[in-house]
This record gives C-alpha cells, structure tokens and sequence, in this order.
C-alpha cells in the first residue's frame, strides 16, 4: 500500500479584517498519497491558494491539522518541509539573474557550484528558456517570468510540490509541452503534487485526482473520470466541463433509471445518481417533482427532423463556428437554455438563429441528479 | 506641411516633469551654484587672474595631507559602522516580534543622539569615555584616550546611525514578504533567507544609508574638533581653523573643495554598484499579505544585545545631561534647581520660537524638494540627470562652514540679498539637509514597481496626480524619514547657521554652543532637554499628521447593493 | 554722573557682533542703552568666526561694530580693511599701549594669562599649584594639561607670546615641544578647558583670567596661580566697521567705552577684565596685579608675528 | 467607411542589456479599425506585452511610427490619450482598497463622488466582485485582483482598450462569462480594443482580427477563420489549433491542387496554399520535392480497417480518454507523429497502444504549404 503523503483534516483558515470576515477555507479533508497528482479547480476566489499555502506553511490555519509524510507538520519551519512552491504571482527575487534564482534552492541545499550549473541549464531547457540566465526578471516577459518560477522549484525535485496555476501565462502549445513535461518528471521522481488550475483539460489530463472546490468548501474528489461523468452536486456538473442543467418533471423512478417528461416532447430517461452526501437510505427523488438532468454540450446532437421520442424540441439562439466544431445555443420549450457542441464535418449543415431543431441527447451519457 | 521633423520638447510631452525640472535647477543654481561658484572665484581668482597658489600651499604642507586621509578614513569608518548599527536597529523595529511599545521606545532613544548638538553628546561623551571618565571609572579602566580617532568615531558613529536607522527602516518596511516565503521553501535557512534575499533586497538602503553618513562624516567639523585632538586632524576641521584661526577663508575654501572628490566617488560607486540592478519587490500583481519570516535566532540574540546595548549606553549618556540640567552647579553643588530652565525660558525664548519657525519652514519646503528631486532622479529620463542627482548633494557634503560663508558672500550683494533674513537660514538648512529626504526617497522607490505609475497614467491621471496619489503614499515611510530628518537638523545643525545667524534670527543650537562657551554647562543641558522635548513633540505630530492624511486616503467606502439596484 | 550730562541722549539702533561672552556684553549694552537711549543687537560669535563673517561681509556690511575680543583679531582685520578709524572722544585718557596706533580700535579691558589648575587632582597627586612654566614639564602632568589651540583661540597665541617673550622664540618652541607629551587636548576655545579642569579630567590649564575667575566663581575646586618668570596679557578691544550703517550709534558706542563708566560696569557686575582706563577702581583681589609680574607685548609687534608664531607651532608643536 | 483607430508602421522595439540585444518587436505594420477588437497570439516572449506598451506610450519605440485617431501620439503623454490598460500583472494600487482602485480613473477624471459610487458598483458587480469593495488587493486571491484589474479599466469606457491576458487567471467558466461582457460593452460603446490572449477558444470566438506573432515578428493578420483554415505560414497553422505537419514529396503539382505520395499508402491530394509573403510569379512547389501537409486534429478519423487509397497507415502511440474527445497520438510510417481528436461516440472503440490502425484525413480542411 502507498504511504500517506499528505494528509488535511478540518483545515479552516479564517480571515479577519475589522468586522469582516473571510471563510476562506471551510473544513476541508483531504488524504493525497505519495506521488500522487491532484488538482484543485474551483472558481476563483474559492480557497484553493490558500489551502496551497496552508501546506507549505505559509499561512496558519484557524482550525483542523496538517500532517505530511504522516508527521504533524504545525512545529516545522518552511524551509525544513522540503517542499516546493510555484508561487501564482511568481515571487522571483528581482535582484537575482535567472541563473541564480533557478540555483537559489540548490545553493542553499549546499550544492556545489559545479553540479548546480548543469541542473540549472536543464531546468532552464525543460522550460524552453536557454540563453536567458543573465537576464533579471524585470527584463523578462509575463510567460517567461512564469517559467523560471517553475524551473526554480522544478530543479529542487522536491518531495512534495505545490503549484498555483503555473502556467497560467503561457500559451496553449508551451502549456501542452509543460504539462507533459511536469508529468514526467513528476512521475519519473514520484514526487507528490497539488496543482492549482483554471484549466479544465489541463486538470483532467493531468490528475490523479481532482478536488472540486467551492467558497471554500471541498464539493467532490474523484478521479478525473468520476467528477466528469459521475459529478456529485449540480455544481460540479456545472462548473467541469460546462454541463447543461435542465430541470424535468419526474414521472417515474425505477431502480438506478430516472425518467421524466420532455416539455414538447415525450419523455425521457436516465441514470439517477445519488450523491455521497446523502444517507444510503435517504429517498431523495419523488414523481411530480423536478429532477435535475445532466447534459454535456459535446453529448447533444442537433438536428433538423427527428423521429426519437426523447428528443427535445429547440430553437436556435445562436451559432458559434470554432474551427473544429459547431457550438450552438438552443433554448428549449421550458425556456431553459442549453449548449450543444457539435463537432464539424465538412459539408455540414449549420443551423442559423432562430431555426427549429430537435436536440438529441446521448442518454449514456447524461444523468438525473436532485434539483 | 513643414518640411522639418517634429522634435518633441519636454514641455509638451511631460509638462509636469518640464515645470519640475526648471524649478529644481532653477533654485539649484541660486542656492547651490551660485554661492559654491563666487566662493571657487574667491579662492581662486587672485588679484583679477587665476592662482592655484592656495592650493600649492595648502596641499604642501603634510599635516593637510593627513588630514585628507584622516578625513578618508573617518568617513569610511563611520559610513560602514553606522550603517551597521542603524541595520541592526531597523531590523529590530521591522523583523522582530517586540512589543510595539518598545519598538516605539527603540525608535525615540534613537533619534536622541541625532537631536541634540553635536557638542552635548561630545561633552558628556567625554564625562563618561574621557580622562578620568565617569564610565571609564566604574569599570576601573585607566589609560584610555577617546581624543583622537576612536572618539571621534564612536561620537559621529553615534550621531549617524539614526539617520541609517531611519532610511534602512523605510526600505524594510516596503520590501514584499513574499519573498521571504519563497526563499524559506526553496530549503534556504533563515540565515540563507536573511543573507540573499533581506540584505540584498535592502542594498538601497544600505547604500544610500553609506552614501548619507559618508557625506556627513566628511562635512562634520565639530565633533573632530572636540574629540579629534591634534592627533586626528580632518579636512573640514582645518579648513575651519583656517578660516576662523588663520582668517585665511581661500586656504579653507580650497580644503574643503577638496572633500568634493571622495564624495563624488562615492556617489558614483554607489551608483554603480546599486545602480543597473532591480530591486522592485512592490508590484501590483500581490502575494497574499504574509507576515517577514524571522531572522535566525542567533541574529536576533545579537541585535538584542547590541541594541540594548547602545540604548543603555545613549540613556545613560543623555542622562547625563539631564542631571546637568537640573543641579546647581554640575558635580560641586548637586542640589536641585530649576534656574536653568527659568533662565532658558526667559533669555532662550526668542531663539526657540525662531528656531521652530525656521525649522518648520525648512521642513516643509525641504521635504517637497527631497520627494520632487528624489522622484525625478529615480523615475524620469532627462538629460544631465545624474549631475542633477550629485548637484543637489553638494551642499551636503561640503563642510557647513564653507557652505555658510559661501553662502555670506553669494548673498550680500544685490541682486539676491539676503543675509541677514530668514531666508537664508531657511535655504542653507533645506539645501543642505534635505539629502537624507532625497536619498530615502530615491531608496524607497527602487523598491517600487513602475507599472503602478503607469497603470495611473492610463487611467487618465495626469503625471501630478499619479504622484501624490500613488508614488507619494507608497514611498511615505522614507518621505517621513526625510521630514524627521530635516526637522531635526534644522533644530540642531550649526556649522553652516554660525555665519547665517544674524541679530534678527537666532537659533537654539547657537544659544546652546554660548552656553558652553561661557562655561555654563548646565544651562546648555537644560537648553539640550528643551530641544530634546521640542523634537519629540514635533515628531510625534509629524508622524500623527502623516497617520491621519494616509488614513483618510484609506477611508473605506460603506456602499449599498440595494441602491444601485443590484 | 558728569558722563551722562555730557553726552546726550542719541537714541537709535546699533548692531554689533560680540566676541565677548553674551552674559557679559548684555549686562553691558543694558546699561549702555539706559544710558544713550540706543538699542544694542547683538550676536556673539567666536574671533575667529566673527572676523570671517565680517570679511566676507565686507560688500556690505551686516553690523557696525566688533566689541571685545583680543587686539590681534582687530589687527588682522585692519589688514583686511575692514574697520574704519575712529577715535573715541576720551581716548586720550587709555594708556597707549591698550589702543591701535591708527585709531581703529580701543581696549576696553585687559586679561592677563594665568595657570588654573584642579585642587583635587593637585592633591592627589601630591602637587603644588604650578608657578613657573618649567613646573608644567613635570611628567606628573603626563597627558593631563587643556590648553586652547593657536589656530583658533587668542588665549593659546597670548601663551606663546608670553614663552616668547620670557625665554625667546627657538627656546619657546622647544618647551612647547616637551611641554606637548603632557597635553592631553588642545581645546578649540580659550575657556575650552576650563570645565575639564574644574571637572577633573584634567588637572591643569593656561587660561585668561577672565576664564578662570569665571569658573572658579561658579564653585569649583579650582586654584589660580601666576608664573614668576612672567606672563603676558590680552587686550580686549572694540572698534567700528568699515561702512556701518549707524555710524553715529558706532561712535556713540566706542565713546561710552572709552569712559570710566565702563570700567564701573564692569566691576559692578563681576566681569572680570581689568578695565582699560587706569582711573577704574578693581576691587577683585584676583585682578590685582600687584603681585604678577607682567610682561608687555605690544599689540603691533603681535598682530605682525602671530601668522609667522601659530604657523611655526603648528609645524613644529603639533606635527611633531 | 470606418476611420482607423490606430495605426503602426514599422515598429520596431529593441531593448540594450549590456552586450545583449532583444529585438522584442521587429517592424510590425497593423491597423485597427474603430470598433474593432483584435487580438494577439502568439509564443510566450513573442513581443506582444512591449508593442502593447509601445501603443500605451509607455515605452519609446526604437523605430517606427504609432498613430492613433490618425494623430501621431509621440507628443501626447500616456494620461491624455484617452486609454484604458489592464496589464499583464495588474498594477493594482496596493495603498488603495478596491473601492479606490476601481474608483482611481473617475475621480482623476474629476467625477463627482456621488457620480462615481454607482459606476464603480456596476463594474465590480460586473465582473463579480460584490462586497470586496473595501478589501485591499493583498487580501485577494489572485483571480479577484485581476477582475479588479479589469474593473478599473472598464469603467472607464475608455476610447482605445488594450488588455494584457486579462482573464488568465480566471476559471473556465468566469472566463467565459467574461468574453461575453467584454465583447458587449465593447460593442455597445464602440471601443477599440487590442486583446492580448493565450487562449485560442478565446482569440478565435472573441476577436474580429488576429494578428499572430512570434519572435517579434508578425506571422499573419486574419480574421480567426482566415487564420484558422487559411495559415499563412507553417509557425501560424502549427501555432494555432495544434495542426498536424506532414512532410510529403510532392507527386503532382495542379493549379491549386497537390498531390503527393502517402508513406505506406497510395498519394493523397490537397488545395496547394500560397502564402501572401511570395510574389505572385514565384513557383515555390516542385514535384520531387517535400511540401508540408497541415491537417488539424479534428479532421483526422481512425479506423480499423481502410479501403480509401488516401488513407494513411498508423501505429497508436497512446490514446487519452478526454471526456467528449479520444485523443490519439499516432506514428506514420515516415515516423511523423501525429495527433487525431475523434469525437467519442458511447460505444466507440478506443484503440490501445501499439494497435494498427488507418488514420483518414479529410481533405476539405487540409491544405499543402511550402516545406
Ligand atoms: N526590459 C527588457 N530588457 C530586455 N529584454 C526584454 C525586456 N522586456 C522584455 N524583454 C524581452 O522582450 C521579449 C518580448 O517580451 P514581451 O513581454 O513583449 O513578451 P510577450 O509576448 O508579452 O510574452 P508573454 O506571453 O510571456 O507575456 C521577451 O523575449 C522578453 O524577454
Ligand atoms: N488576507 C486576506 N484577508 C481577507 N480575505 C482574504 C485574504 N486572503 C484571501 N482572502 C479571501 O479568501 C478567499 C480565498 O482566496 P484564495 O486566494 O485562496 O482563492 P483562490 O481559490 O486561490 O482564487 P484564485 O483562483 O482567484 O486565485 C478569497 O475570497 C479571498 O478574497
Ligand atoms: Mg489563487
Ligand atoms: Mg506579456
């Protein structure tokens, strides 16, 4: 069995300003194993930095405890944690050349000088940033300065590495290469990692793991699979992947099948999921009631005529052409508004504003939860 | 269609900085070059024609060239250990976990020193340091002479430090703390941390900080001339006896003329140590708010020992004093009296009133220049910028008395007649002590991300607003350091008032040198503990008023959603 | 009373930098004023700094005259030409040798040199109060003698023309040479030393008398005594500048000076200078001269050879 | 017609460090229309921060000419040319509370408080920010500072918008929201906007016109579909979209059409591009020689089995199960490695590592530039 490597049990951490107060972080639990990878996502604002710095010990919390390595951390110094911190507002020291913030951790693990050159150029390649360690950060653009912070503590091959939104600044293809680079080595060293992200993909292809959170409250961990097709709350269904949430009238509950009436349609039928945060007992669905239905845009097709009886009746808002695919809004007979993203194929139809449509919604791939 | 390229002109693209510009070097050449360049013609025009015989003469004689070594030496010595001990105090009050109120405590017994003349703290130096000395007694340590270079450079280090204290401190207060947080978990010790990231992020401090005790030590000849002895001659020292002693004003100015070469080299090689590197640690993209981490615990032990140290030793120097001030007659009739307080209350009246006015006058007027031309020099491109930045140091570093009598003899005359005045008293303390505004001012902005002033500028602040609504509330730690500073200096400085004051404007510190003169060591206590307490209260106010106009900045806004319709 | 009568009320304003010890020259000019109805502003300033200031204000002068300070600093003025000749309408009546030849200054008092010495230190030492110049080589005195710089103080230059005249030149710079290993500090003012001796830190000094009466008379444990083999004196002096603006109130104030009723002042009020006019009553025993063997030093003979004396002391004494 | 809103010729912005020399931005030639938004794409370090500072004013262009309204702006300073910035680390006024910060330009502007309050409400609700008014930027998390950053500018309603990656710290979803209120104000006041961005979805829905750039340098300027199907150049179709490059010996060479031969298949035919930078006369293909295939990922299908003589045939590298996409990464046999985003279908076959497979590109979205 793999060692705990991190463990966060009712961490809470409290900001007071006068008669505010912030609830930054609420309860949070949390068990991360070692080399494992797991991603926070969460609106902004919703505690993520502050649980990170919490770990490193930056921030005390008001409450709950933080054990790494299966030691209780509170009575250790920062620099004793043998963590690494990729910083969201980089914190480079501006009075030291690229070279020397990258060997700045190595230097200080009493490297010497000969061995710290080489790991320094590799960690400066990895990052696609030769010929630059004479520079200083302010003579740097916003995506280079990004990266240097990540070759610093990349460099240490720490045992535990946090990182808030690292590449956040870079664009799409130096991001794509990031990823699997910090993968890699994350994997090769086995190294521990909480990675704070706004980015969806990067977040479902890198984790392990994923821990949704919400104004400071954890709202579901699972793997990236499980919190894609299996979200506990209309939140996380909401915020991954942006599920489209239409709320049905429930006409029949059958078993783990959910089924409901189609506003100028027939009916409709899916799995009903269960929340872990509900009792095993706890009747939670009841008919004549809303029952929400979980859709993803890239699950609905739209089409002109459709004889399917569970299809939805729509009208086209909007159509949007993104290159490899359509992205329509439609809005529904209960004017509930939805998104469909159909993929493009040459020669394709495209709806234009204000035409009829049928949406057909994959129902493998949609699911009931409760309103 | 003109055929020529349109030239742009500073007045057009920067107005503000064009308007600022002209008035600087406007008033630079009244009150700097004007009096330095009729003084060079005094000196070196002889009988209508150019003569360097004053220099020959001067230069020839050894002792002179001692003295410029003397000089060298002291103001290294002094520069380096008070820079060294204004650090130690800074961290103290910025990255230790006292008790406010002896942060508070710490930071008042350190501008004592710098409060009282340099003659007071001199004499009871001496009383505790000196022959037979009260210290040296209690601790049964006999052959021990403070005259000479250790004396002066114990006194000038403890006149100096606080002025260290004061710019190092504002640098410490700005620098950002996230730092600290990423050096600690990049594995660095707290010593590390301390080593590469404190000390280097608060070189403009420490730079500037040398630069300022440099050109202070340089330019001080009272304290050499009561410590120094004849062991440890001094440029600015001779130059003074030449002028006053030998009535030979050419032979001094050409001594002191010489003191302008170290301090221009300093001043470059602080530039060029300081000058290409980045120390913004203030921007606009904020970490969250974090607490400094704490300094290793051995560093710590010895900044409490040290810094107890020296306080107890200040306390001990300035209580001294006190009780001076209020026995009968120092150390033979020891009862108490309060008729040295009577007799400064009825003969110091008009001296402490006048001493005020000018001193507030200078502040005010002093602290706008310093954080005009402190800007200027740090942020704006111009041409000539760093012979702007050393011009409005000259005065500093040269020796109060040549800049006095310089000033006797530029202002005499028509057109700008002025002795006599109050203007001149204001002009010679505000172009010569508002260096330390100048140089914290230009410290503290290094510290400071640019984009602030441009994101300012963008949103359609003219270059004036951006600067007292952002540049001046970030910097206002060292503005206040300047003020403090400058105030003080105008209370107590001398050397250069001693041929400024006139029989309309006479001055505390001028009153306090009579008394010692006339043997009345009593009554120059009781007028140092008068100055002592003016000080503080004008302190206190300062630093209350600057709470009170950053706090209104501050004001939060109470808004209600429902109102606007949200 | 036969002054007043004869001199009218002038009335006006006068402005003045004093080398003389402002709680000396205020007792003075109140009086003064009283008497002509002319207000006295003043500033005291050091010799040396008073001089510079008025050559440097020569173009146009800030006051319209010196009071008090040594003849010498007059003189060297003189040269700069910076006083104007006035003589004062009872100048007749002041010994010549305590007024300038040209009539650019007046003495107003004279002060004699004197050792002043710690009677504690005196004692524990097992020492008697010095009375020859030869008893400050005793190496009993090693590195504990204040005694004022030749380069700033008038009490220092007094002292060498005194070892001049009492042993000539190249014999008084050697004993100043020897007398050097016992200096401990030369101060920067005449009296710079006279607080360090009344407090201990050092045991003896060469002082004026005016000094040394002043520190004695606060309280201290002090002991005045004089060399046999002679010293010489200062003459305190006054004169008009060059260019006054209130001519008039200058000469009202140089004529009161040469009166008596100065020397009666100055009495009254301890001021311890022994006045000019040989016609004063001193009633201080202290200023009794009777008994101290004074030399003469014409005030001529010292402005001439003071630059050539502080410049050979400076080389030979204090470079040493 | 519309009146150019701004224009840059030439400019060119070289930064001097010692000995190095950084030709951040080389002769770049741009007008923008009023009205219109265009955006800037382009590698990290590519230029795109300083020639947004060069328009500010903020920066001195080394060469070149920048003219705005159809005035040149040398002579005008920053805080008179009537723009709004919101930069790349938000320059927030750390003295100020948010209130303040939002509140800065109107009340320079000399507004009166009681016109002010509502307006700074409106952007900070605008943007999300209710109740954080009397905050200070330090008790932010890093996605609120940057809202702020946006807040402070757009109430404003400045003339000429320039925004240095104003979302990119904001989450999918706030993202989102925020393209689409940037967009609408944008319209509705008729601003002009330059929009520096690192995400694609975002130049390519948002901007009327890209310019994409790199290494200073100005790769092409179109609007996102020109840009998207029509790349000018091998940098631009790589860059954008992610496009698979195929070098191929050409077979047959036909007005617009190209025909090489497949590795391991038959030949395959394609629209033959030519970029504007070559003249009109010049021939830049030649049978026997290479021309490189761009075919997005997207347009790639994977099959089992293949009759289609164009097909090429593969071996799967890896396959990542991406939630609505597989995205396969395949080796042809002339060892390129390519990528294929094939829609997931329920039910459809994802093939694993080291399969065989045929990857069908479809020849309507693939086109051959010059190798
Ligand atoms: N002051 C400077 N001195 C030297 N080089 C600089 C300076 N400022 C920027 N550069 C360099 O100029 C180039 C362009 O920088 P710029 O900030 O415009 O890039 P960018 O396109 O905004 O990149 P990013 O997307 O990473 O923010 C970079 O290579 C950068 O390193
Ligand atoms: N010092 C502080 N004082 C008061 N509130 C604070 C402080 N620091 C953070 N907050 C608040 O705590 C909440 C969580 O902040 P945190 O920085 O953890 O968010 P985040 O999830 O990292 O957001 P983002 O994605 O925008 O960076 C925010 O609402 C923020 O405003
Ligand atoms: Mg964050
Ligand atoms: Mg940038």
């Amino acid at each position: 069995m793999k060692k705990s490597a991190l463990e966060l049990k009712d961490v809470t951490k409290v900001f007071q300003k006068g008669r505010e107060t912030v609830r930054a972080v609420d309860t949070v639990n949390l068990l991360v194993e070692e080399g494992e990878l797991v991603t926070f996502l969460g609106p902004s604002g919703c505690g993520k930095t502050t649980t990170l710095r919490m770990v490193a010990g930056f921030e005390l919390p008001s409450g709950g405890q933080i054990t790494i390595q299966g030691e209780d951390m509170t009575n250790t110094p920062v620099n004793k944690r043998g963590i690494g911190f990729v910083f969201q507002n980089y914190a480079l020291f501006p009075h030291m050349s690229v070279f020397n913030n990258v060997a700045y951790g190595l230097k200080s693990r009493g490297e010497k000088d000969d061995a710290i050159r080489p790991k320094v150029i590799k960690a400066l390649l990895l990052v696609g940033l030769q010929n630059t360690e004479n520079r200083y950060p302010s003579q740097l653009s916003g995506g280079e300065q990004q990266r240097v912070a990540l070759a610093r503590v990349i460099v240490m091959e720490p045992k535990l590495l946090l990182m808030d939104e690292p590449l956040s600044n870079l664009d799409a293809k130096l991001r794509l290469h990031m990823r699997t680079e910090i993968r890699k080595l994350q994997k090769k060293l086995g190294i521990t990692c909480l990675y704070v992200t706004h980015d969806q993909s990067e977040a479902l292809t890198m984790a392990d793991r994923i821990v949704v959170m919400n104004k400071g409250k954890v709202e579901q961990i699972g793997t990236p699979f499980e919190i894609y097709s299996n979200p506990q709350s209309l939140f996380v269904a909401d915020f991954i992947g942006q599920a489209n949430i239409v709320k049905l009238e429930v006409t029949a509950i059958d078993d783990e099948t959910l089924t409901a009436s189609v506003p100028g349609g027939k009916t409709y039928a899916a799995k009903a999921l269960k929340p872990d945060k509900y009792q095993k007992t706890e009747v939670i669905y009841h008919v004549g009631n809303n029952a929400a239905l979980v859709v993803r845009p890239e699950s609905i097709q739209v089409e002109q005529q459709s004889s399917d009886p569970s299809s939805f009746p729509a009208q086209v808002i909007s159509s949007i052409f993104v290159g490899s695919h359509i992205e329509y809004e439609l809005r529904l007979k209960n004017n509930t508004e939805i998104k469909a993203s159909v993929p493009y194929l040459s020669g394709m139809k495209i709806f234009e504003e204000g035409s009829e449509v049928y949406a057909l919604f994959d129902s493998s791939n949609s699911a009931f939860l409760p309103a | 269609m003109h055929g020529t390229m349109k030239r742009k002109s500073l007045s057009k693209t920067d107005p503000a900085l064009f308007f600022a510009l002209v008035t600087v070097w406007l008033s630079f050449a009244v009150f700097i070059f004007l009096p330095l360049i009729r003084l060079l013609l005094t000196t070196f025009i002889v009988d209508g024609a150019l003569s360097f015989t004053n220099m020959k003469k001067v230069l020839g004689t050894g002792y002179n060239i001692r003295a410029l070594y003397g000089s060298l030496i002291l103001a290294t010595a002094v520069s380096l250990s008070g820079t060294f001990l204004g650090y130690l105090f800074a961290l103290a009050v910025t990255r230790t976990n006292l008790p406010k109120i002896l942060k508070t405590l710490l930071g008042a017994v350190t501008i004592l020193p710098l409060i009282s003349p340099p003659f007071t703290s001199s004499i009871s130096l001496t009383l505790a340091l000196g022959p037979n000395g009260m210290l040296l007694k209690a601790f049964g340590i006999g052959d021990f002479s403070i005259y000479g270079f250790l004396g002066t450079w114990i006194s000038e280090t403890l006149t100096y430090f606080p002025v260290a204290f004061m710019v190092i401190t504002a640098i410490l207060n700005t620098m950002s703390a996230t730092l600290d947080d990423a050096a600690l978990c990049l594995g660095a010790s707290r010593w590390r941390m301390f080593r590469t990231i404190t000390i280097p992020l608060s070189l403009p401090g420490i730079g500037n900080s040398v630069l300022l005790l440099f050109g202070a030590s340089l330019a001080d000849f009272a304290t050499p001339l009561i410590l120094g002895g004849h062991t440890f001659p001094v440029l600015p020292t001779e130059a003074y006896l030449l002028i006053t002693g030998m009535f030979d004003l050419r032979g001094g100015a050409t001594l002191s003329f010489l003191l302008l070469v170290p301090a221009l080299l300093v001043f470059f090689l602080q530039r060029m140590l300081l000058g290409n590197k980045s120390f913004v640690s203030v921007t606009g993209k904020n970490g969250a708010r974090t607490e400094f981490a704490r300094l290793p615990s051995a560093l710590t032990a010895f900044i409490a020992v040290i810094c107890s140290f020296l306080v107890v030793f200040i306390l001990y120097l300035y209580a001294i004093i006190l009780w001076g001030s209020f026995v009968k007659v120092w150390s033979v009739n020891n009862s108490f009296t309060l008729d040295h307080y009577l007799y400064v209350f009825k003969h110091g009246q008009k001296a402490i009133s006048d001493t005020l006015l000018i001193a507030i006058l200078s502040t005010v007027i002093g602290s706008v220049l310093a954080v005009v031309i402190g800007y200027v020099a740090q942020r704006k491109q111009f041409v000539g910028k760093r012979f702007f930045e050393f011009s409005s140091m000259l005065n500093y570093a040269l020796p109060g008395t040549v800049v006095g009598i310089a000033y006797i003899i530029a202002f005499n005359q028509r057109p700008i007649l002025l002795t006599g005045t109050l203007s001149i008293l204001v002009a010679a303390y505000v172009f010569r002590y508002y260096a330390t505004g100048i140089r914290s001012v230009i410290a503290s902005l290094e510290q400071i991300d640019p984009a602030l002033e441009e994101a300012s500028l963008s949103l359609g602040a003219s270059s004036i607003r951006t600067f007292t609504h952002v540049t001046i509330p970030l910097i206002i730690p060292a503005v206040l350091a300047g003020m403090r500073y400058l105030f003080i200096h105008c209370m107590t400085a001398i050397s250069a008032t001693i041929f400024l004051v006139s029989v309309r404007w006479t001055l505390l510190t001028t009153r306090i040198l009579e008394s010692m003169t006339e043997l009345q060591f009593s009554q120059a206590s009781a007028f140092s503990m008068v100055l002592i307490v003016i000080v503080f209260i004008a302190d206190a106010i300062m630093l209350y008023l600057m709470k009170l106009s950053t706090s209104k900045f501050h004001k939060s806004q109470e808004i209600s959603y429902e109102k606007v319709g949200a | 009373a036969g002054v007043e009568e004869a001199k009218p009320k002038v009335g006006g304003t006068l402005n003045v930098y004093s080398i003389m010890p402002e709680k000396y020259a205020t007792k003075i000019f109140e009086e003064f004023t009283k008497e002509t109805g002319i207000k006295v502003n003043f500033v005291r300033l050091s010799s040396g700094e008073a001089l510079a200031r008025i050559i440097a204000e020569k173009a146009n002068p800030q006051v319209d005259a010196l009071w008090g300070g040594p003849a010498d600093t007059y003189e060297a003025g003189v040269l700069e030409g910076v006083f104007d000749v006035y003589v004062p309408s009872e100048a007749a009546k002041v010994p010549t040798q305590f007024k300038s030849a040209k009539g650019y200054w007046t003495g107003i008092g004279v002060i004699p040199l004197t050792f002043m010495s710690n009677a504690k230190y005196l004692k524990e030492k097992g020492l008697n109060p010095p009375t020859s110049w030869n008893d400050l080589l005793d190496p009993a005195y090693k590195n504990s003698l204040q005694m004022a710089d030749a380069r700033t103080s008038g009490t220092a230059t007094e002292r060498i023309y005194s070892l001049v005249k009492v042993m000539g030149e190249d014999e008084a710079f050697a004993y100043q040479k020897k007398l050097h290993q016992n200096i401990q500090l030369y101060t920067k003012g005449g009296a710079g030393g006279a607080m360090p001796v009344a407090t201990g830190q050092a045991a003896s000094g060469v002082f004026y008398i005016v000094d040394a009466l002043d520190i004695q008379q606060q309280g201290y444990d002090l002991v005045i005594s004089y060399p046999k083999e002679g010293v010489t004196y200062g003459v305190e002096a006054s004169g008009i500048i060059k260019g006054a603006k209130n001519l008039e109130a200058a000469k009202a104030l140089m004529d009161w000076a040469s009166t008596k009723r100065l020397g009666e002042v100055m009495v009254a009020n301890l001021i311890n200078y022994i006045p000019t006019r040989p016609d004063v009553t001193v009633t201080n025993p202290a200023l009794d001269m009777s008994k101290v063997k004074l030399l003469e030093a014409e005030v001529a003979w010292k402005g001439e050879n003071r630059t050539r004396l502080v410049e050979r002391w400076i080389a030979e004494v204090i470079q040493q």
